[in-house]
């Protein structure tokens, strides 16, 4: 067992499968840039992991203007994967991901692609560099015509996709589900027979906005990503489903805005948690996440974080 | 720039030390409603009043709550590094802006700040228009104070474009750093009748253009000035997420296809822009 | 075409198939109880519509407590269809239904049950009255162990259930979806294939809430339904991709709170909106949805709120 | 009972007509903090002052938002039907209870009162006990100040538990109106030492038992007076939608099945519920 978390007798490393973090606090894809942004605002090397954002083996413009709005304790994106493909990922970004690899902080890939193929092709690439823990499957990105949604609402191409994919790579494999299947459990058992390591989820909502007084969608791509505080209980209620269906690690996400929202995702199954939008709203939630699991971990005497996972009461 | 001791007495305290280099927690220190549902506020912010530049903006969070939920955008109006205050000036329109309508003196108020591309003005500007539509004003109010104070003899005109004469404030600020200040109203009420792009053959002899205000004027001063051989620079607004060029929520369209408004802007050359998404 | 509402030059009524309502404001089954609730706070003859509570073949007890909690923007519950039966609602909350019907509010049963018989009982038993003027399939309860919600997201439940009501009568048959299914469109297909008159959408969303110092679940059910603003960008998806899929008129519902959002609900492709939590909230609000609606149509120059359904402009 | 006109001036004013007959627009005349995040605010409401009984509570809205979406429950405190006003005693436990607290006099406030059942106290009661755990002593002040104007030489014993002496307040106006008040503290920093339930058996005089408090204090005295020959009422909470009777989510278990705590509760006979589920 490692050392306890500096200042603190709780132990907050935590292992979900093949992937060790130093702990279970992570950010989630998409919502933290390649890690470099928050940098003059916290050192990022505290966080247990990162996702970073979406990569496509060609660059992507994304998605035209408008791309995000405001909802009730929500926001909506439709950013379309915007992201400056693969190969200048390894020229401009991938030095900052080896800093923060090298200070123990996983680096997870989060990839995007239209065919099996283009996965394929992402980890190959990516296999070629050993900053990248782990790579995260966005099977789920409901931004995008044609990007992958699929994969995580079909269970045969989900199936597909994950055993093909699982050959290219011996790192830790994470499928990210979507939330808007009938059955979430079902895709995690699908993925996890397929070789997925580990569960992430949830992804974004397919919601949509509307200006009545102009009579139009607000966002360009009409539909866009519905995430915040808002899908919160839906999403607990997910990792919650998922928790009793799969064996393997979860990492929960889906409106996690302060250290109880964190505790909560544990409680219900989850191993690891990743912040997303509250990233936008407060930066240094991530840093206070932390610090809250730990006092909380002592206040109820528990001296591993990663007994928290799954250690809901039921009545 | 004096330096205005009695009205940010409360700013003079000690200030709370900065959460980082770009996140600060200040006081409330000025809280006015200058014409109405136009504020103006002062916070007690020290690292920002030194640091940010005329078309830089602050990422303010309203409540504790989340609802609102995101930060919410706004451009300086000025800055007194003197007193470690820096102004905004905003109208209330949404939920946001009531709330911050709200706040009093004292009241804490969580900043990233400064953020975004600034005004560059060449050295060899002799003659600057400002046009600025609306709230529009508030960026080239800052930048037309800060050229006073550093480059005396630079020739400012000041266009002002509102709905209608109580949109109009700040005029007698402004008429003291700038040789001519113009009021266009829609309704005639104070100034010349029309919109701002109406008048724009009349900044044919500026050295250059400094705007802000609506995509639709910005459009319309686009199309006039598209061959005028003098740089046009225009500050932008956009839905925000993160402020700090992590989200990618904010772009806008360029000749270089699509960059962000809190990172690349919110001061754009205005032909790199293409505006015709959205309005 | 009848005379426009009161007051106003806007023509209110709406038509939705064989339903025609004075306007499209009701509210939402569970939410405005069997009416009698609110009559001291205003008259409920003014509402187009209203739902009634699910009504069951035998009385139901509901679920323990705690039943609802709050959540970021909207509220969880699990009532569990505490009902009184469909016996003491003839004796008890049947003659305000008639006095609410005969003011020419269409008074709308809400039928639960777990079997394609019993909903064929109930609907043979309210044959019985002439005061109920449309059934609602509540094929999507979150909230009961076994108690329609297989109906609302297994497909081929759904097709035998709507085919083996329909016969039953001749009013018009509302199919009400659950959000929670992978494809709400072809739930909506497939209702309106055997039968289905008109679409409502959409019920709360399963979704949980933990009280992290307790560790435990804080509804006695565990899980419950997500209701309110927070959910109404999910909505208003639905009616969306539901409007593009069946030609039956669409009731709109999920996180109504003011004229705005019912607005946007129409523009968004329905016929008339219902509103459920907000009845809680302020529960005046119906009465300033339609006020609000009639000045929105005035200053829009819509003749009639009809003709704002679907009249979204795209980009 | 002396209505306080200084106190309540701002309620002088005309009041808002009413919205109906259970919805109303009051203003705040009176916010104070008592104690330690505990506030009494009077609200200009004419109606509920003439009406409210002790045991009915206002269900408040605290915002226009959405955070928090839902009204809050609060007993009455007491009411001023001369002044028109109407008070409640709140803890400040979360988001809804902070917002409130910083209401000040002249906002306005949007209420449904009154709403849920009173304590009925029978003609034949000579001697009352009142056992009210922290903020539970709210409907049982109002009862002891209804039951004093109404009932001369009714007998009122007050026993107030807290966790400490901090959080024990208005005990002055109780010992007005009762012949014997006894404070329990947890930790022994006012009067007596313990909890409730531990002195219940002291209350074994009385005519009846009035009482309010946390579920697992309630479930002690419901089995400390299990077959006591007298009546034992109480005062209870619970998560609240409509508060109308409409939504079914504020229900508790009784003995004949589940009842509305916002319509057939707030008070209900004691022994009549099942309080083992929820805790
Ligand atoms: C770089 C930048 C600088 C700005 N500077 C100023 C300023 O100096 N003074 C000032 O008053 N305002 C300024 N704004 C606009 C200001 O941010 C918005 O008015 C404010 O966010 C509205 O918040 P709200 O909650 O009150 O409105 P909401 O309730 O969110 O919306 C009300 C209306 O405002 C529109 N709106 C909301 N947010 C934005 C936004 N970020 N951009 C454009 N429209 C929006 C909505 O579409 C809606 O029509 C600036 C915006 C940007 C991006
Ligand atoms: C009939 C009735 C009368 C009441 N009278 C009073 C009173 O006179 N004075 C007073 O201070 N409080 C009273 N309460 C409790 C009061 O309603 C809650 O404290 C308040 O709603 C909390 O709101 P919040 O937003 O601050 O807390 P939240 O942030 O919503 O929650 C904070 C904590 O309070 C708990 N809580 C929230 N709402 C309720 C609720 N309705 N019932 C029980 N627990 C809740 C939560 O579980 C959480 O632990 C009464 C409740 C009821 C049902
Ligand atoms: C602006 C934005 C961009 C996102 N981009 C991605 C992405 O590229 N890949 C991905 O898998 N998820 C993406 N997400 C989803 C988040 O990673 C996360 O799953 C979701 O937002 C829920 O968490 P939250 O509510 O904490 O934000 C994005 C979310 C937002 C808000
Ligand atoms: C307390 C409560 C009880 C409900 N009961 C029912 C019900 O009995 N039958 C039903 O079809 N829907 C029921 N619903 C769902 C609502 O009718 C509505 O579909 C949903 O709440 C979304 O609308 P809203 O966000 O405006 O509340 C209930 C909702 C709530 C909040
Ligand atoms: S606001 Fe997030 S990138 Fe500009
Ligand atoms: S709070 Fe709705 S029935 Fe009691």
């Amino acid at each position: 067992m490692s050392a306890p978390a500096t200042g603190t007798n709780v132990d907050m490393q935590v292992t979900l499968g093949p992937l060790k973090l130093k702990n279970p606090v992570m950010t989630a894809s998409g919502t933290f840039g390649y890690g470099t942004e928050y940098r003059e605002l916290y050192d990022p090397a505290i966080l247990g992991g990162v996702f970073l954002k979406a990569l496509t083996m060609a660059p992507r413009p994304g998605n035209k203007p408008w791309r995000i709005y405001e909802t009730p304790s929500g926001m909506l994106n439709s950013i379309g994967l915007q992201n400056v493909g693969i190969e200048e990922f390894f020229e401009k970004k991938e030095p900052f991901c080896r800093e923060l690899a090298g200070k123990g902080t996983a680096m997870c890939a989060n990839l995007a692609a239209q065919t099996v193929e283009e996965f394929q092709q992402l980890v190959e690439r990516l296999e070629t560099t050993d900053c990248i823990a782990a790579y995260e499957l966005n099977v789920s990105c409901p931004n995008v015509k044609k990007g992958g949604c699929q994969f995580g609402t079909d269970p045969t191409l989900l199936r597909e996709l994950v055993a093909a994919v699982r050959p290219g790579t011996k790192r830790p494999l994470i499928v990210k589900l979507a939330p808007q299947v009938t059955d979430v459990a079902e895709m995690a058992r699908i993925s996890v027979d397929a070789g997925a390591d580990i569960i992430s989820l949830i992804n974004t909502f397919p919601a949509m906005a509307i200006d009545a007084e102009k009579r139009r969608p607000i966002l360009a791509t009409v539909t866009g990503g519905l995430s915040g505080p808002a899908i919160k209980p839906i999403a607990l209620r997910m990792v919650y489903a998922v928790r009793q269906a799969v064996d393997v690690p979860i990492i929960g996400m889906g409106g996690i805005m302060n250290w109880k929202d964190a505790a909560e995702f544990l409680l219900a199954g989850a191993s690891a948690v990743a912040v997303g939008t509250a990233n936008f709203v407060h930066p240094t939630t991530p840093v206070e996440v932390l610090e809250g699991l730990q006092d909380y971990c002592r206040r109820h005497r528990y001296a591993r974080v990663s007994d928290l996972t799954g250690a809901l009461e039921l009545p | 720039m004096t330096d205005r001791a009695t009205t940010h007495a409360i700013g003079m305290e000690a200030a709370t030390p900065p959460l980082s280099n770009r996140h600060f927690r200040g006081q409330v220190v000025e809280a006015e409603e200058i014409a109405p549902r136009i504020w103006v506020h002062g916070y007690r912010l020290p690292e920002v009043a030194r640091r940010a530049q005329p078309g830089q903006f602050v990422h303010l969070r309203l409540n504790d709550g989340t609802a609102p939920l995101l930060r919410r955008p706004f451009s300086v109006l000025d800055v007194y590094p003197g007193d470690g205050v820096a102004r905004i000036l905003f109208k209330v329109v949404g939920t946001g802006t009531q709330i911050l309508a709200g706040k009093r003196p004292g009241d804490d108020i969580d900043v990233l700040a400064p953020l975004g591309s600034a005004f560059q003005v060449p050295e060899n500007v002799r003659r600057l228009t400002l046009a600025g539509g609306g709230i529009g004003m508030v960026p080239l109010y800052f930048l037309a104070k800060e050229l006073t104070a550093a480059r005396p003899g630079i020739e400012l005109d000041y266009w002002f474009g509102a709905r209608s004469a109580e949109e109009v404030y700040l005029l007698e600020d402004l008429r003291q750093w700038c040789k001519r200040v113009e009021a266009v109203t829609e309704d005639g009420s104070a100034g010349r009748k029309g919109r701002l792009p109406d008048y724009a053959q009349e900044w044919r002899g500026a050295d250059m253009i400094a705007t802000c205000g609506p995509i639709p004027m910005l459009r319309a001063i686009q199309a006039t000035t598209a061959d005028w051989p003098v740089p046009v620079h225009a500050a932008l607004e956009s839905f925000m997420g993160c402020g700090l060029g992590a989200c990618l929520g904010c772009v806008l369209d360029t000749v270089d296809g699509f960059e962000r408004v809190c990172t690349e802007g919110p001061v754009f050359d205005l032909r790199r822009l293409n505006l015709e998404v959205p309005a």
